[in-house]
């Protein structure tokens, strides 16, 4: 298996590294915008809650600082004879924080924990018929049918103790939406590199080194003690690293890079962010009522959609907005996803003159206007980039009202449907094609297409999206993906900007690199004397 | 008496059915919760499923009895985000903002009374003019500008005090203080300088004009021709009477600070109920919402409940029949 | 001065300087009380009164300032004194009674502490002394069950009963002078010549020299000793009641006396009240000359051109022309 | 005829004690200025900077007195993220901050005056309902109704016409936060002018209330009206800004002074001081003057003080 001795020499590397890092007391204060939801690890499918998960608990698989996958509790896994059973080899001699052993009964419950309907990981394991125990440190994966891609969706499944979770009545997931309060909600018992010390919730979380780590010598461990603090207000946690207050933030405002670069204690690092953001818009209706057009719909133009893609000056949101941390892309994936290629990524130059006679040619030679909804909590600039593009497509003649509200209440519009012009961000947690074409692509229907609010609705495209479930064939299956591409682009459902880049702030003693998915593994931090 | 601080509660719950309610109905705009309680991997049947759940299709009388009726029993449901029971998070909050807005309320007291009464006795002296003129400036910038500021000096350029929380906090039963540790203090010192500059401006311009027209009555005059002590007629009687308009307004402002302490809790990352309530609008967390603002309204309904009795207390005039504080 | 002389007000001018000009309510106002004595201050209102006792002691509001002239107390120059000084003349040798009970005492504080705090700034005693002597005070001016008072608050007072609480605070410094502003104006008619009585009988006990600032000529007859009439800011006429009532020289006393009802002037069907004709002039506007002349029913040419200056004309003193020319 | 009357403005009261007061002076004309400035933006900004389509993004962050990366136009106080023009911005963003504060106290002013002439008037249970409607609108703070108000208007207003519901939004809440001052103040004052003769007299003679409140009671409280509505518009400047700190304000492709502020503070700390310096400074010049305005017409006008 060649992903196996990849992973091997990946661990051989990072030993060599543990073991020539002293092991000094140290305490990292580290803080970003929001806290962790819960400590139960199947409860929140969210990046902050993942990443406090991750200090404490472990899953089979994990993502290393550069993404990629490392053995975590499974030594060993690959496919067996029968496509759709994965067999895990499981690593020996690990304990719980309480010590208990961990073993296949423990993992076994784990994911059925995760597959209940209070779960939030459930969807990541839809394709799971059955985990069976073979031995005590052996576990077989049946899928519904054949998933090539199957152990990616197991980085950020956590591993529990079975009987510690039974015995504090704590067998089910938090039911966050029901009121359901648990144990395991307020405590926590996994079997990695940090315990849980002290918890108050949104203020301040207390984690210290794990004595009887299974992981020590193989990773740095140079960090004893973790003070985690949400930090809301992004001037407040950038003061508070500027002031010496916090050693580590994740989510530097983009303005403030510079000034933190340029702080002498304190260094930024930075890498592409699994994650593009992009414009949608309600091209499939007849007639939209947020536009001033009667009885049609310019949408459903795809001149006026070209013309409106190719109206975006993607460099000067870049260079103004972005202050130069974001990639600009003309697809809705960043570059490691399977399925990207420098063709699709490529976009259109600026030009007004172009897109203007576009509109003339699609019959809105005077223009429209219509309202774009747009976030302003929730990706980095974003209320700024609409404003950016707002003033773009001005030019061109297309008026749009600019509505920017919180998240909590700019989703919900896109799930309702009931916003014909919006801003979107999306991550791509499998790293394949398959992930956007489901939520993005598919026309809307019970388990398909919930995030596709443009309309769109190609019965080929569908049926092409279906088939990349039960495709073995990796070829057969990546030209598949291909041709869904080629229709989207020609098609320009989506206005793609750019890729973000992720920004952390900390003390220049720190070496750490980012992670694609913000998912910083402490246990990977060293310090530089 | 007894009457009178019963018919005072009795309507004061009738206003807290009433926020309550209005608040309750209101909140049904702000957004829907689904999107932050499932994440972006939901599907369509997940959100109905939820929605039957959450009782989120009841008619909304039908949803706000159910609260109220819970309210009343102290069960204010739990939150959406974290689905930690309302009550158990704002208890925790409490303290926080206790703290500041009582720590904010005290410089705003002290400092505007002694302020108030040196410019209204010396109406026209230099300092006097000076304080009212600088004072005027604490007005004229929005709070969030001025904690902004605050941290920009004292903490990102000086390094001399903490730019956000609220430091070590200490147990005392059951109540987290941060009182009595150095670090807490120091964490205290900008958030209430920022909260309470406002309202000391407003309490020192109060004192000054009424204590100007306390000092022109004829009492005073009299006091003055009976030979008392200029101190004893400042304090003993001019300043007695000013307080008694002041008390009404400083219930009405210690309100207010609880209000404003959303902004400066927001701006110093200031772990109270404030802080609570914005990441609950931001999250459309309702229950912690609604139970927000009735904790709100609860607070100013015995905060003027206090201060009619405080009246009755400095007031004799209104000791004999009781049953009309104002 | 004599030995027996108390208070001397001597040429007092009080001015205040306005947008539109400097105005002097009080001009060269010059008149003096005996120990025990009782002296009457008269005028309509805008005479200038109140203003004269407020300057006597030290309590004009700014920017009212005595400009020129002096008050001597027993001697003693005490128009020139520090805020200080005369904080121990006001109280302890000097009790006030203003015109309004209602609003003289501070409604905040009982009765019983007032006066003992009055007490005790004035007198070297302890708290309890000054209870003991808040309560003889209260009894002494004839509060029934003066005990069970003392805790009581101004509120519980009727409008009499009050002034007789003031006129205990303005007697509990043991002063030798009482100014007295416009006493009774604020009380019921019935009540009115109770307090005066009060008043009268309390300083005539005690030898206490007493300034009675009144408009009405009624209590100006039934209580004062001496009278001195104000017109405009300036003195009028000075003398003996009795005779300023009976025979007065000044025509603006003899107006205001044919203006209050009082049988021996009331003849039968006629008797109906003489008015003086016009009113006061504003002090902004004061004719030049003699100021009462464009009311004056004896107005002479020469009244229009010069100030007449106080003279004595038989047991009064009067400032007005005809005096000049009688003695002449 | 006009000319003899402004002499005996000129002459009155007010104005003396008004010609003797320098702050006075100074605060009414740099209020006067500011108020010109905003009324005449377009005639004097440089630029329009609520047009998005005259924004070139490239000129963003451009620092006073430099031209833009962009187009090379100068700027005199530099540009803010956009390629705004941070002056042109103000004046725009002060016409807006000033338009939301005399709208929104000339509402509190109108429902204030009204209820509380009527409580004061007609007294009874109307001046209960009324006052006990004041004491809770009192008991509730101005940002918390403000954010009630604006997140009920934000699911109501279609969206095409959301920039401009912002706006009317932070009229009405900041309006209904303030009217109780005013209710207060005139309720008191007509209890005292309904019990006067004349009044009475009118009401005898049958003069409907309405003209009795009218030409009667109105005129008697205007001055005390004077006064707390200078001040209120200094603190709905102030509270404008405060709203848009939390969102619920002026939309940022229309910034008021507030959302320019709050813009600005994101950028303090990068060093892009001129976005938050500027509009700070006119904000506080100009809550300033008003205050200023307002506490010197409170002493003229207070005969108790005078």
């Amino acid at each position: 298996m060649t992903r196996k001795t990849l992973s091997t020499a990946v661990l051989i590397a990072l030993a060599s590294q543990g073991v020539m890092s002293a092991a000094h007391a140290e305490t990292l204060r580290w803080a970003r915008a929001g806290d962790s939801l819960t400590l139960d690890p199947h409860s929140q499918n969210e990046g902050p809650t993942h990443t406090l998960a991750h200090q404490i608990y472990e899953p089979l698989l994990q993502r290393d600082m550069a993404g990629q996958v490392i053995p975590a509790l499974a030594t060993e896994w690959g496919p067996t004879d029968d496509p759709t059973v994965w067999r895990f080899k499981l690593r020996e001699g690990v304990t719980f924080h309480g010590g208990e052993e961990f073993n296949a009964d423990d993992v076994v419950f784990s994911l059925e924990r995760a597959m209940m309907p209070t779960s939030a990981m459930k969807e990541l394991l839809s394709s799971v018929e059955s985990v069976t125990k073979v031995d005590d440190f052996t576990i077989d994966i049946t899928t519904t049918g054949p998933n090539p891609l199957m152990p990616n969706n197991l980085t950020n499944l956590f591993m529990m103790d079975s009987g510690w979770t039974v015995d504090n009545d704590s067998a089910e997931p938090q039911d966050i939406a029901n009121g359901g309060d648990n144990f395991a909600a307020k405590n926590a018992n996994g079997t990695g590199a940090y315990t849980l010390v002290s918890r108050v919730v949104d203020e301040r979380t207390v984690l210290q080194a794990n004595d009887n780590y299974w992981g020590k010598g193989s990773f740095p461990l140079e960090v004893t003690e973790i003070v985690y603090t949400p930090i809301q207000s992004a001037a407040t946690r950038v003061a508070a690293l500027l002031s010496g207050e916090v050693d580590f933030i994740q989510d530097v405002p983009v303005q403030d890079l510079a000034r933190v670069d340029e702080t002498d204690s304190l260094k930024v690092v930075k890498a592409a962010q699994n994650r593009t953001i992009f414009f949608g818009m309600n091209s499939g209706a007849d007639d939209i009522e947020s536009d001033d057009v009667d009885g049609a719909n310019p949408f459903a133009d795809v001149r006026v959609r070209e013309a409106m893609n190719m109206a975006i000056n993607r460099e000067a949101i870049q260079r103004v907005v972005m202050r130069g941390q974001s990639e600009p892309t003309g697809v809705i994936m960043p570059p490691f996803v399977n399925g990207w290629t420098e063709e699709f990524d490529a976009y259109p130059a600026a030009d007004m003159a172009a897109a203007k006679a576009l509109m003339a040619d699609a019959g809105y030679g005077d223009g429209f206007s219509v309202v774009l909804n747009c976030p302003n909590d929730r990706y980095i600039n974003d209320e700024a980039i609409c404003q950016a593009a707002v003033g773009m497509w001005a030019q061109i003649g297309v008026t749009v009202n600019l509505d920017a509200k919180p998240k909590a209440q700019h989703f919900p519009l896109i799930q309702n449907k009931t916003t014909d012009f919006y801003m979107l961000g999306w991550g791509v947690p499998t790293f394949d094609s398959e992930y956007i074409f489901n939520f993005l692509v598919h026309s809307t229907t019970d388990d398909r297409g919930s995030w596709n609010n443009t309309g769109y609705s190609n019965a080929d495209v569908d049926a092409m999206i279906v088939s990349l479930a039960s495709e073995t064939d990796l070829d057969a299956r990546n030209a598949t993906i291909q041709s869904i591409w080629e229709t989207v682009q020609a098609e320009t459902i989506y206005l793609p900007i750019h890729n973000q880049i992720l920004n952390w702030g900390m003390k220049d003693n720190i070496s750490f690199d980012v992670q694609p998915e913000d998912q910083p593994h402490f246990k990977f931090l060293t310090y530089a004397n | 008496m007894f009457a009178y601080i019963i018919r005072r509660l009795f309507q004061g719950a009738l206003v807290l059915a009433i926020v309550g309610f209005i608040a309750f109905c209101m909140f049904r705009f702000i957004g829907d919760p689904y999107e932050n309680i499932l994440g972006q991997d939901a599907t369509v049947q997940d959100r109905l499923a939820l929605e039957e759940r959450l009782g989120l299709n009841d008619p909304i009388p039908v949803q706000y009895f159910k609260f109220l009726g819970n309210a009343v029993q102290g069960e204010f449901g739990v939150s959406y985000r974290n689905g930690i029971p309302v009550a158990e998070m704002i208890a925790q909050r409490l303290p926080a903002t206790i703290e500041l807005a009582v720590v904010s309320a005290i410089f705003a007291v002290v400092l505007g009374v002694l302020f108030g009464v040196y410019t209204a006795i010396n109406r026209d002296g230099f300092l006097a003019n000076f304080i009212m003129t600088s004072s005027l400036i604490g007005v004229s910038l929005p709070t969030f500008l001025i904690g902004i500021l605050l941290i920009w000096v004292f903490a990102v350029e000086l390094k001399m005090l903490p730019s956000f929380g609220r430091g070590e906090t200490v147990d005392v039963f059951g109540w987290k203080t941060g009182l009595l540790t150095a670090s807490g203090l120091k964490s205290l010192i900008l958030p209430s300088i920022t909260l309470g500059l406002y309202q000391m401006t407003l309490v020192m311009r109060l004192v000054r004009s009424e204590m100007l027209e306390v000092l022109r009555t004829d009492y005073i005059r009299f006091a003055r021709a009976r030979g008392l002590a200029r101190r004893a007629i400042n304090f003993g009687h001019a300043l007695k009477n000013t307080l008694l308009p002041v008390v009404t307004i400083i219930g009405i402002q210690l309100g207010q600070i609880i209000a404003f302490a959303i902004i400066t809790e927001t701006v110093f990352q200031w772990p109270g109920v404030g802080l609570l309530f914005i990441n609950a609008v931001n999250f459309v967390d309702v229950p912690i919402m609604a139970t927000y603002l009735l904790l709100v309204g609860t607070l100013f309904v015995l905060i003027n409940l206090v201060v009619d009795l405080l009246y009755v207390i400095i007031d004799p005039r209104l000791r004999l029949d009781g049953t009309e504080a104002r | 001065m004599t030995e027996h002389t108390l208070l001397e007000v001597k040429d007092l001018k009080v001015q205040i300087p306005t947008r539109r000009g400097v105005l002097t309510p009080v001009n060269e106002v010059s008149f003096t009380i005996g120990r025990g004595e009782i002296v009457g201050v008269v005028g309509e209102s805008g005479a200038g009164k109140s203003i004269t006792g407020s300057a006597i002691i030290g309590l004009l509001d700014r920017p009212a300032r005595i400009s020129s002239g002096s008050v001597t107390l027993q001697g003693e120059v005490i128009s020139g004194l520090n805020e200080e000084q005369l904080r121990r003349v006001r109280g302890k040798r000097i009790g006030t009674v203003f015109q309004d009970p209602l609003t003289s005492l501070d409604p905040l504080m009982s009765i019983g502490d007032q006066l003992s705090e009055t007490a005790m700034a004035h007198l070297a005693i302890s708290r309890e002394a000054a209870r003991e002597k808040a309560l003889q005070a209260l009894i002494d001016v004839g509060i029934p069950a003066a005990e069970s008072r003392l805790d009581a608050y101004p509120h519980e007072f009727s409008g009499g009963m009050r002034q007789r609480v003031v006129i205990a605070l303005a007697l509990i410094g043991e002063p030798d002078l009482i100014i007295a502003d416009e006493p009774t104006t604020a009380l019921d008619v019935s009540v009115q010549a109770q307090v005066l009585m009060l008043l009268k009988r309390l300083c005539r006990e005690r030898n206490t020299g007493v300034m009675l600032i009144t408009h009405d000529m009624g209590v100006i007859a039934e209580t004062t000793d001496r009278v001195v009439v104000l017109y405009a800011g300036r003195v009028a006429e000075i003398g003996n009641t009795e005779q300023v009532l009976t025979s007065a020289k000044h025509p603006y006393t003899r107006g205001l006396v044919g203006a209050t009802p009082n049988p021996a002037n009331m003849d039968g069907d006629n008797a109906r009240l003489n008015q003086i004709p016009g009113s006061m002039p504003g002090l902004l506007a004061l004719p030049t000359g003699c100021p009462f002349h464009p009311r004056c029913s004896e107005v002479m040419p020469v009244c229009k051109t010069e100030q007449p200056a106080l003279t004595p004309l038989g047991d009064t003193t009067i400032a007005c022309h005809l005096a000049t020319e009688a003695s002449a | 005829m006009a000319s003899s009357r402004l002499a005996r403005w000129w002459q009155s009261d007010v104005m003396w004690s008004w010609r003797r007061s320098p702050v006075a002076i100074v605060s009414t004309l740099l209020f006067f200025a500011l108020v010109a400035a905003a009324v005449f933006a377009p005639l004097v900004a440089p630029y329009t900077p609520f047009d998005p389509a005259s924004l070139n993004l490239m000129d963003g962050f451009t620092a006073p007195m430099q031209s833009g990366l962009g187009s090379g136009n100068m700027y005199w106080l530099g540009t803010d993220d956009q390629g705004r023009d941070i002056f042109s911005a103000i004046l725009y963003g002060m016409r807006l901050s000033l338009f939301i504060g005399v709208m929104a106290v000339a509402f509190a002013a109108f429902l204030g005056i009204s209820l509380g002439l009527i409580a004061g008037y007609f007294g009874g249970w109307i001046d209960a309902i009324i006052m006990r409607i004041a004491d809770i609108q009192l008991t509730f703070p101005s940002i918390l109704v403000a954010m009630l108000i604006f997140g009920v208007a934000r699911g109501l207003t279609p969206p095409e016409l959301r920039d401009q519901m912002a706006i009317y939004v932070l009229i009405l809440s900041i309006g209904l936060s303030d009217w109780v001052q005013f209710a207060r103040t005139v309720r008191s004052s007509a209890m005292v002018e309904a019990r006067k003769e004349y009044v009475q007299a009118a009401r005898l003679i049958g003069r409907s209330p309405f003209v009795i409140l009218r030409k009667h009671l109105l005129p008697n409280v205007m001055s005390p009206v004077l006064v707390i509505a200078t001040i209120s518009l200094a603190l709905a400047i102030i509270l404008e800004a405060t709203l848009s700190f939390l969102g619920v304000g002026a939309p940022p492709t229309k910034p008021s002074l507030g959302t320019l502020i709050s813009i600005g503070q994101d950028f303090l700390f990068a060093g892009e001081w001129w976005i938050i310096l500027f509009p700070s400074i006119t904000l506080l010049v100009l809550a300033l003057s008003v205050n200023l305005l307002g506490d010197w017409l409170r002493d003229v006008l207070n005969p108790k003080l005078r």
